[in-house]
């Protein structure tokens, strides 16, 4: 079978890959791309750590085929620290022990990135509902929520 | 004297049906030996694997040379697995 | 840690292979679907066609994705005040729209509660309702809003009321080489709301084990002048409950229409026992819910 | 040995771990994100039975499909007798495991490996199973515990005969055993009694839900080497079983950790290694397995579902005067329920007089059940617990204060037997009673529930090795996978010992043939008795400073005192000398001896038994019966927090395991023996808008064994969610629920009812 063509910008640069029709978006990135920071956990849409942002909306890279991306723009994990610099979030998970396993906090870290570029000051319901789609199995998500509104609070300077 | 305790189970199959028993012994080594003196067959099981040994309400999962007081209470209880 | 060198060999993927296209326009679309062989799935937001390609459910010759024509990616509002949702709009811009979140709410909540943020991001009204599924969140909303689809196909465009295209679990009205288009909704009149609610046992995530879509229209007087009730998960397809509707119409939506709405409901289900929820369950909570949407479909209707 | 006398720097601090950033920045490399050259992909065909017997396998077809390289099923693994032998946290029957891995003549659950293929892709390895034709001879099933006991049910296995029941059964059964402890007459205490509750309970198997699936990369070399990088609890168990099932020796098989994406006890076992193994053999290829989501629920151990009873009898001024429970556990295919646990964690933190527990460990036709967090205690806990809260309310007195009138304290005889040494349940009460949020008034349809929990915690063994290095740097190897942050608590102890700044120590988790065995990640035992290893190993080093001073200075070692990271002159007479550093001392090891490397090998003793003590209040909509939790406290006595925004986040990640166990989740079988529900949407773990913050409270009564005073704290926060919220939600209808899930469809049933 044919396999396609592919031309997108992944974290800035632009990438050129061969894919099969079938495979997805989460099989690109971790096979022929080489981004593994992006973690399957179920491949159904239902754990959200193989979250991505495609053309700055928040999906499920396992829920969109390689082949739709020709001209697409797509963030992932490991395009969320710029150069030594890591994002907010990502220290403050760090301060906060946000992760245990560390397993969906790629997943997590995205999600809650497009969030605040959406909504800088969310309240502490708009969280949790926006981080629905992210399953963690370790923290309870308490502090995962506590840190997102922290950097939140932090990044509108109060 | 160390006062010993073994489970329903072992005390039925191995000591008919009694379960305390007093017994002179420095270490666990030494207890079982005697205990398999007293009862024949109960040393192996006790050293099965699948059963601890508290002493003095401190469990060991894999006790052998542990020594026991003169009025230590020691219990042979299931092993327990954590998660 | 080896080196993580590239693989020498391609890893194909879970799925069963296909052909994939994706046309650029209506015309180029219908095209494509009308003249494919053997079993053809359209493409548009993918979040459960994806799952189902993953899961060996369905095993298509061809996926045709219709998200690069720019009509299923719009949403207009027309001079007589219709909105026209294009088929393929995620639900998170359909969210975004305010004018339509303004008129729609009832339509845009029920979009909304779709899956995750994530599925937001990709899931479709047109794909919601041509997946056929009883339980979809957006397809109860549609229904009471009275709601037709535009489909595309080989003999042209016509209209059809949404309630007519899911025919069964997984199954839509559409002809070989038929696509949808976009979703109308109707222009809205004075002192009319709607509203959706559905029961999940958490709070996200799940999928329905009842969903309850109103819309109602009062005169003047906050009088019931027109009123649809819709449910889902409990029949094998979306229903339009007219005798629900009709305990309103009339009235000024007081306790009594609102226990004959809810009784109308419960009785007009047809559910099955399933992983999600008993027949007992099902029919009682319509009935709820129902009732709790007509009433913040009248609180909506009383303050436009 | 103490330091709760010192002033400590590290230790009770909040330090960011270690492998912190790797783990934000998506570098971290887990289980499947390892890639060799020449690397095939594994895959697995899984029976769609529940019970069958395998009449043929044929893989002709698949083999000769282009791309596929190895096929191997059961006939491919060496028989095992069916013994027990130790391996990683205990006893395990090889033979059942084995079985378990790769089906040898009958299958007994759906979702059972019949067979696997290696091939260049997951395509063709797809394909490849679809070739693969079974026959299957299908036997009548059983699903549920108590119809798996009854004479006539379908019987799993005709070589297990119930023990610990008088006389030896003739026949087999499903019943594998049963096992009795406690002491006293609870029928003696009952007589006594003004009031007595007996009521009959059942819980649902519940998955650890762990988000990694399973994971391993496998390479056969040509040196017979068996290599494996995987994601697991335990790189020695691993290798253990690995071995044991594929009758290598030891030192032939090296496995190398990856991160792990959540265990929960369910990454105890092995279910991939020795498959790829034998794939990677055959093919002269390294293999990689990774099992998705469909396949973790339907073939990897949840922990058991249980019917119970419990009866428990109090005198009008709260005394509980007589108590028993009946409890029988589902093992899944093969035996090994956590019964005894139950048994014995069941009323564990009463003090009694008179107390029976009676269990059954019971075959079905699911899957093996496997560890999860606590084995076995929260579901006998919530039957317990349950009953207390009914006997406070029957008594007209505040949960906790009967409680508290009941509360095992250092001395009291556990149920078990042995009686308990320094404990600080009482301590776990008296900080809930005073919480806040134990006297916000409740509304309508709202109900508050209590319950507590305990679990023994274990030490084993461990081995750790503290390097070192010439500037002054220190590299600790531990031979724990870090599964929730134990990299930074052990490095701070480190730290702590060898009085350097946390900064400058690196720890790494060695593979199997760079440190010494250590017992499995589990039992909360990793900062109790890893720890122990590694300050014992740092001490070494400190000692073997002291000794490079005193060389360096001609005096006496005993001259020497180790002080906040320096070598100083134990006092004036000892002489006058300028302190050396650890950087110091090591940049001139060479002339003093050489390396400075510290090592300790350990069965840790000693740990301590952990309690905790629960509040949740929610609120039911009478109509559709949804639960919403408005707040929870999980109050837990830890001993002592090394890092206690990591014991915060055990304590808080238990509770949502807990109450989403209380809840919603549960294992659904159709009719036909097959699992409806394998994936997330529908088995409804919490998700992030269905809790509310969890607040927690960190008791610490030190556990005297240790340093430090740790206890562990990983399982007992599974233990009291369930009880807590089924006592809230009893008070929030006004109906005793006894049954979990709560669903809401069994709510509104017992309203309406």
């Amino acid at each position: 079978m044919a396999k396609f063509h592919v031309t997108a910008t992944v974290n800035g640069e632009e990438v050129e890959y061969l894919c099969d029709p079938q495979q997805t978006m989460l099989d690109v990135l971790r096979d022929e791309l080489n981004l593994t920071g992006t973690k399957e956990g179920c491949s159904s849409g239902d754990c959200g750590a193989c979250s991505v942002i495609l053309d700055g909306r928040l999906v499920c890279s396992c829920l969109a085929l390689g082949a739709e991306l020709d001209g697409a723009k797509i963030e992932t994990i490991e395009g969320m620290a710029e150069g030594d610099e890591l994002h907010p979030l990502q220290q403050k998970f760090l301060e906060e022990a946000a992760l245990q396993c560390g397993f969906c906090t790629p997943g997590f870290l995205v999600a809650a990135k497009n969030l605040l570029e959406r909504n800088p000051d969310p309240t502490e319901t708009e969280v949790r509902y926006w981080l629905a789609g992210n399953l963690c199995r370790c923290t309870g998500y308490d502090k995962i929520i506590r840190s997102v509104l922290d950097v939140a609070a932090e990044m509108r300077g109060s | 004297m160390a006062q010993v305790v073994l489970s329903n189970e072992l005390g039925r199959q191995f000591a008919g049906g009694q379960t305390h028993f007093d017994v002179d012994a420095v270490n666990v080594r030494k207890l079982i030996g005697a205990l398999d003196e007293m009862f024949p067959g109960l040393g192996a099981e006790l050293q099965s694997d699948g059963i601890a040994i508290a002493i003095d309400g401190e469990i060991f999962s894999d006790p052998f040379l542990e020594a026991i007081a003169d009025n230590s209470e020691v219990y042979f209880l299931p092993a327990i697995k954590g998660g | 840690m080896p080196n993580l060198a590239r693989r020498e060999e391609e890893q194909g993927s879970k799925m069963s292979g296909f052909q994939f296209e994706a046309p650029a326009s209506v015309d180029e679309a219908v095209g494509v679907l009308a003249n494919a062989a053997g079993n053809v799935r359209v493409l548009a937001g993918g979040t459960d066609l994806l799952v189902q390609l993953r899961a060996g459910i369905v095993k298509p010759d061809l996926v045709v994705d219709i998200k690069r024509i720019d009509e299923l990616n719009t949403i207009r509002q027309e001079s007589d005040g219709s909105f026209l949702i294009g088929a393929a709009v995620c639900g998170q811009a359909i969210s975004e729209n305010d004018a339509l979140h303004k008129t729609w709410p009832g339509v845009v909540e029920a979009m909304d509660l779709i899956g995750s943020t994530q599925v937001q991001g990709r899931a479709s009204l047109g794909g919601n309702l041509c997946n056929a599924s009883p339980a979809a969140d957006s397809v109860p909303g549609i229904v009471a809003a009275g709601a037709v689809c535009i489909v595309a196909g080989p003999n042209g465009r016509r209209e059809v009321p949404v309630e007519e295209i899911p025919t069964a679990p997984g199954k839509t009205s559409l002809a070989k080489g038929e696509f949808v288009v976009a979703i109308k909704l109707p222009p809205r009149p004075a002192h009319s709301g709607d509203a959706y609610l559905r029961m999940i046992p958490r709070t996200e995530m799940d999928i329905a084990i009842v969903g309850a879509g109103v819309n109602l229209t009062l005169d003047d007087q906050g009088v019931c002048t027109a009123a649809r009730v819709a449910l889902g998960a409990v029949a094998p397809t979306v229903l339009l409950v007219k005798d629900a509707g009709a305990a309103l119409v009339g009235t000024k939506v007081d306790e009594a229409a609102l226990t004959k709405l809810a009784a109308a409901a419960s009785a007009a289900c047809n559910p099955i026992d399933d992983k999600r929820g008993t027949i007992e369950y099902r029919k009682k909570v319509a009935g709820v819910l129902a009732q709790r949407a007509a009433k913040i479909a009248l609180e909506r209707a009383g303050s436009n | 040995m103490g330091y709760e006398d010192k002033e400590l720097k590290w230790v009770g601090t909040r330090q960011i771990r270690p492998d912190g950033v790797d783990k934000v920045t998506g570098r971290a490399n887990f289980g499947a994100d390892l890639n060799l050259p020449g690397m095939l992909t594994g895959k697995i065909l899984r029976s769609p039975h529940p019970h069958a017997k395998i009449v043929s396998i044929n893989t002709d077809k698949a083999a000769a499909l282009p791309g596929v390289k190895a096929i191997v099923t059961g006939a491919d693994m060496p028989e095992m007798p069916s013994e027990m032998a130790q391996a990683g946290e205990g006893a395990v029957n090889f033979r059942y495991l084995s079985n378990n891995i790769m089906a040898h003549d009958k299958v007994l659950y759906d979702g059972h490996p019949v067979a696997a293929v290696a091939a260049i892709s997951d395509a063709v390895a797809n394909e490849a199973l679809s070739l693969i034709e079974v026959e299957y001879e299908v036997l009548p099933h059983v699903i549920d515990v108590e119809e798996s006991m009854k004479p006539d049910a379908p019987v799993l296995h005709d070589t297990i005969f119930t023990a610990g029941v008088e006389p030896k059964p003739e026949k087999p059964s499903n019943v594998v055993m049963r096992v009795q402890m406690g002491f006293g007459d609870p029928d003696a205490g009952y007589e006594k009694s003004d009031v007595v509750i007996e009521r009959n309970y059942t819980t649902q198997p519940v998955h650890q839900g762990y988000i990694e699936p399973h994971a391993a990369v496998v390479e056969w070399t040509e040196n017979d080497e068996c290599r494996i990088w995987c994601s697991s609890q335990g790189q020695f168990m691993v290798r253990t079983f690995t071995a044991k099932l594929l009758d290598l020796e030891l030192a032939q098989v090296r496995v190398t950790p990856a991160e792990i994406g959540g265990g929960f006890g369910g990454k105890t076992t092995i279910y991939l290694e020795p498959v790829a193994a034998l794939l990677s053999r055959k093919s002269h290829r390294p293999v990689r397995m990774v099992m998705s989501r469909d396949e973790v629920f339907r073939a990897t151990g949840p922990t058991s579902g249980t019917a119970m009873r419990v009866k428990i009898g109090a005198t009008r001024d709260g005394k509980i005067q007589g108590a028993e429970a009946e409890l029988k556990y589902q093992a899944g295919a093969y035996p090994g329920s956590p019964v005894a646990p139950g048994c014995m964690t069941a009323f564990a933190p009463y003090a009694l007089e008179n107390v029976k527990t009676v269990g059954y460990d019971v075959v079905v036709n699911r899957p093996l059940s496997a560890s999860y967090r606590a084995p076995g205690a929260p579901m006998a806990s919530f039957a317990v617990e349950s009953a207390i809260d009914e006997l406070a309310q029957e008594l007209g007195m505040d949960p906790i204060d009967l409680r508290l009138k009941n509360a095992a304290k250092e001395g009291t005889q556990a149920p078990y037997g042995p009686k308990f040494k320094s404990i600080g349940y009482i301590e776990t009460l008296e900080a809930a009673k005073a919480h806040p949020n134990y006297n916000i008034p409740l509304g309508p349809n709202q109900g508050r529930g209590v319950a507590s929990g305990f679990w023994f915690n274990i030490g084993m063994q461990s081995s750790a090795t503290v390097n070192v290095a010439e500037d002054g740097t220190v590299c600790v190897i531990s031979g724990n996978p870090d599964i929730g942050g134990s990299r930074a608590s052990l490095a701070m102890m480190a730290a702590e010992v060898l009085g350097v700044d946390y900064n400058k120590v690196k720890i790494i988790v060695g593979d199997t043939a760079s440190i010494g065995y250590n017992d499995v990640t589990g039992g909360s035992r990793v900062t109790f008795a890893t720890g122990m290893a590694i300050i014992q190993a740092a001490e070494d080093v400190v000692q073997q400073l002291r000794e490079r001073a005193a060389m360096t200075w001609d005096i006496g070692v005993d001259a020497v005192v180790w002080e906040d990271g320096f070598a100083r002159p134990a006092s004036a007479n000892a002489g006058d000398f300028k302190p050396l550093s650890l950087a110091d001392i090591a940049a001139k090891a060479g002339r003093t001896g050489g390396p400075i490397n510290g090592k300790a090998a350990i069965n840790a003793r000693g740990a301590g038994a952990g309690f905790g003590t629960h509040i949740c209040d929610v609120e039911v909509d009478p109509d559709t019966g949804h639960v919403t939790v408005l707040r929870y406290t999980a109050v837990q006595d830890a001993g002592k927090a090394i890092h206690p925004g990591y014991v915060e986040g055990q304590m808080q990640g238990g509770v949502a395991q807990g109450v989403g166990w209380a809840l919603n989740e549960e294992y659904i079988y159709g009719e036909d023996g097959r699992l409806q529900n394998p994936g997330f949407l529908d088995y409804r773990m919490p998700v992030a808008s269905d809790l509310p913050m969890i607040d927690t409270v960190i008791v610490e009564v030190p556990n005297p064994a240790h340093p430090f005073g740790v206890r562990g704290v990983g399982e007992v926060p599974i233990v009291p969610p369930l009880g807590a919220t089924a006592n809230a939600v009893s008070h929030a209808i006004g109906k005793r629920m006894t049954d979990l899930p709560l669903s809401p469809p069994a709510i509104v049933s017992a309203l309406d009812s």
